[in-house]
């Protein structure tokens, strides 16, 4: 099996490539793509965690069912995410987070 | 070292890699290749602890959808993208700090903590899917996350439709 | 874990398979590029302005309304799968769950997001 | 256990058994038996595409009233050989400025989307290739790969037709995929397992085309428009736009695309043969695996000559026609045929075979009933808009005035 460390120092290193995307990049959508790594980030620890610690049968739907949750967080926020970010674009014409000022007409 | 072990390793590798490669890329479209190589690895990493449907889930809706939007995103607003100049922020090395701090402070909080020498469990029965799917509509366990998720798609899908379908003489 | 093995290996041939024989191909075939060959194929007219051209708003919403339906599979197949087993309770529950989803496409529909523009 | 009743595991064992002589591990043999296996189904099925291509067009040229391929070989057998031979020698031409590596990579996830869904339909009671617990997951998922082969293509040959054409097929993909989805839940829930070898074992006491008609029909108008076949050609409706997505492939990598195509019809036949006509069962099918073979074939080839029936007879549908169907159509059909088969299966005790049958037929039948009313009765309202323009000039033969005044 897996050594747990390894996991959670993988899951680690995802998210913090994923948060190096967010603070980092320009470009709206890139920064979407990094919050969806941290997101990615964040199954991989709970399905290791359900892997490790879940005791046979009791608990473990409940780890898959944040799982879940999360997936449909993710899902909900890409949706929204997007379709907001060419709203923008329709009318500031750039997608460049630093351009946007919303207190400049 | 076992050859499940190594195959982790490798996969890990690819994946880690191509996450940096997504947050790194010059053009957007490639960052998006880069995120869906990324988001299979992480599948692999499900198949490899016996989460398979969650596998399947991870190829369906991040690589089936999530990264399908994405693109169509990338393709709708591609004028302000010319994917010249620099595609990171003057403050990059800032945030390069704040990365591998925060990835410092997580790995020593891991490594520290007493439950991480914990060995696997029994795994997975084979039933599992049936016993979530059971659970899922058991007034005493999941129904509320079970309709909740479905309330939230709906309202998903009602903003992200009133948001981007323009409005008739709306102001452009 | 051995079905994933196979799986995995079955997925690695079939993009292994065509990969050899299009690079066994291309060890065949003739190579003799010119510049006229290679321009951009667009019916014999030179090509005006970037090639990546932007598209209309309207293949999105497609793709919005697949992914939100997309991801209900994560919770109707779990059901589906324990079918068998549950009380009537259970199977209107998933019902109430469809009905709100259905909701969101009378939603998009009445929105006018699903007509060809 | 003799040899013909089931040859595969009798093949297994003896690999197997040579393997372990040589001194290998468990894992290892585990390993190289997998491996082969795959191998083997793959090239098998890649193979058999070549076959299917002479039969399409054979059947198709007698659908036109032609003969179809007839010169090489007896009844024209080996002109698909022919033709391979020919596109192995094409060039490939990679025009200016395309992105290189999508670029080579498309038609092979294309390809890839298709065969990898062969690992998991049952041919016979032994004979698959894995049965995966999520099988039917398995088979939409990996469909992804299919869609993210034509975005590629579509966006790296740095072409606006490809361009254009390649999202266009995506958003008609997506859209179909929904009513495709919910569909499948059917069998699942019938069967209880995603398994495809489970569903096929649960088909025992009866196929769920009975059960559930109209989620077949579902099921089979949305994988002909997945395919991108008649009449769901319009994404690369060679008549009225240039081919799409791969206008800018040549040689092979073009053929891929072909190959894809025409696996893609037979996988849907073996798809629709597995789940809803009791894929390999049959008599004497459990105890003589290769016989499920022989029914699984044959069952898709009946499925697989309707298709190509409906190719051969239906006009092209028009784009917004097609969005329309599917979303206003069938997405809305194929939820609430959902909903109302769950209930109403679920309110019929077990065992009660006949009167499931009955009620889940009378229950289709009401749905197709109340679909068609509708449709009738809504067929009047959409109209296409039509930009009315000025009575355009039209190149006709005009009676010429001359001096004799006569005309011409």
């Amino acid at each position: 099996m897996i050594p747990l460390p390894w996991l959670l120092v993988f899951a680690a290193a995802l998210f913090c490539i994923g948060l190096f995307g967010v603070l980092a990049r320009k470009n709206l959508v890139a920064i979407l793509m990094g919050v969806e790594l941290m997101l990615n980030a964040v199954n991989v620890n709970l399905i290791a965690f359900w892997r490790y610690f879940s005791a046979a049968g009791e608990d473990s739907t409940r780890a898959w069912t944040f799982v879940a949750v999360v997936l449909v967080a993710a899902a909900a926020e890409a949706a929204v995410g997007l379709a907001l970010i060419i709203s923008v674009y329709r009318r500031r014409k750039t997608v460049v987070a630093d351009e946007l000022n919303l207190m400049k007409g | 070292m076992t050859a499940l072990q190594i195959i982790f390793l490798f996969v890990a590798a690819v994946t880690l890699a191509s996450a940096v490669m997504v947050v790194s890329a010059r053009r957007m479209m490639h960052a998006a290749l880069w995120l869906v190589l990324s988001l299979a690895g992480v599948a692999v990493i499900f198949a490899l602890l016996d989460a398979g449907f969650f596998t399947v889930v991870q190829v369906l809706v991040y690589i089936g959808a999530i990264a399908i939007l994405i693109i169509f995103a990338i393709m709708l607003t591609r004028k302000a993208m010319e994917d010249v100049g620099p595609q990171l922020n003057r403050g990059w090395w800032l945030a390069a700090l704040a990365a591998v701090g925060v990835f410092a402070g997580l790995a020593v909080v891991l490594v520290s903590w007493p439950g991480v020498n914990a060995s696997a469990g029994a795994g997975p029965d084979a039933n599992l899917i049936v016993t979530f799917g059971k659970d899922l509509v058991d007034p005493h366990k999941f129904v509320m996350p079970f309709e909740v998720a479905s309330v939230m798609l709906l309202a998903a899908l009602i903003g992200a439709i009133y948001v981007s379908v323009e409005h008739k003489g709306g102001q452009k | 874990m051995e079905d994933w093995l196979y799986i995995g290996l079955f997925v690695f041939i079939s993009i292994a398979l065509p990969a050899v024989a299009i690079f066994l191909a291309g060890l065949l075939s003739p190579k003799k590029p010119n510049p006229i060959k290679n321009t951009s194929y667009e019916c014999g007219i030179e090509t005006v302005g970037p090639s990546w051209v932007q598209f209309k708003a309207q293949y999105y919403v497609y793709a919005l309304v697949f992914l939100v339906f997309d991801v209900e599979t994560i919770f109707l197949y779990p059901w589906a799968v324990a079918y068998n087993q549950l009380t009537l309770f259970g199977v209107l529950e998933a019902v109430l769950f469809i009905l709100i989803l259905l909701s969101g496409l009378l939603y998009a529909w009445k929105k006018g997001a699903l007509e060809w523009m | 256990m003799s040899f013909w009743t089931d040859p595969i595991a009798i093949i297994e064992n003896l690999i197997s058994g040579w393997l372990a002589g040589l001194g290998m591990g468990e894992g290892w043999i585990t390993f190289i038996l997998a491996f082969l296996g795959a191998a083997v189904y793959a090239l098998v099925v890649m193979l058999f595409v070549v076959l299917l291509i002479w039969v399409e067009r054979k059947i198709l040229g007698r659908f036109q009233d032609r003969l179809g391929p007839n010169r090489i070989g007896p009844w024209g057998i080996f002109q698909t050989i022919a033709d391979m031979l020919k596109i192995f020698t094409k060039e490939y031409i990679t025009p200016n400025g395309v992105d290189k590596v999508p670029y080579n990579l498309a038609p092979m996830l294309a390809v890839a989307g298709v065969l990898a869904v062969w690992a998991v339909i049952p041919l016979g009671a032994t004979i698959f290739g894995a049965n995966l617990n999520v099988g039917v997951l398995y088979v939409v998922a990996i469909g992804a790969l299919g869609e993210l082969g034509i975005i590629l293509a579509g966006w790296s040959s740095r072409n606006k037709y490809a361009t254009l054409g390649g999202f266009r097929a995506v958003a008609l993909l997506v859209s179909y995929e929904v009513p495709l989805v919910v569909t499948l839940l059917i069998p699942v829930l019938f069967s209880g397992s995603m398994g495809m070898n489970d569903i096929v074992f649960a088909q025992k006491s009866m196929w769920y085309i009975v059960l559930a008609p109209v989620a077949a029909l579902i099921f089979l108008i949305t994988s002909i428009a997945e395919n991108g076949r008649a009449p769901f050609d319009l994404t690369e409706a060679d008549s009225e736009i240039v081919a799409g997505f791969n206008v800018e492939y040549s040689g092979l990598k073009f053929g891929m695309y072909y190959v894809a195509d025409f696996m893609h019809t037979f996988t849907i036949a073996f798809l629709f043969a597995t789940l809803w006509l009791g894929g390999w069962l049959g008599p004497w099918a459990e105890k003589y695996p290769m016989l499920g073979i022989f029914y699984t074939t044959f069952k898709a080839w009946f499925i697989y000559f309707t298709i190509l029936w409906l190719r051969g007879s239906l006009p092209r549908f028009r784009i917004d026609q097609m969005i329309n169907l599917n979303w206003k159509v069938l997405t809305p059909l194929a939820l609430v045929m959902l909903m109302l088969t769950a209930v109403v299966n679920h309110l019929i005790p077990a065992g009660m075979l006949v009167v499931r049958i009955l009620a889940l037929l009378a229950l289709n039948g009401a749905l197709l009933f109340v679909t068609g009313k509708l449709l009738d009765r809504f067929a009047g309202q959409t109209k296409r808009v039509v930009v009315a323009l000025e009575p355009r000039p039209v190149a006709r033969p005009e009676p010429v005035a001359t001096e004799s005044g006569t005309g011409v």
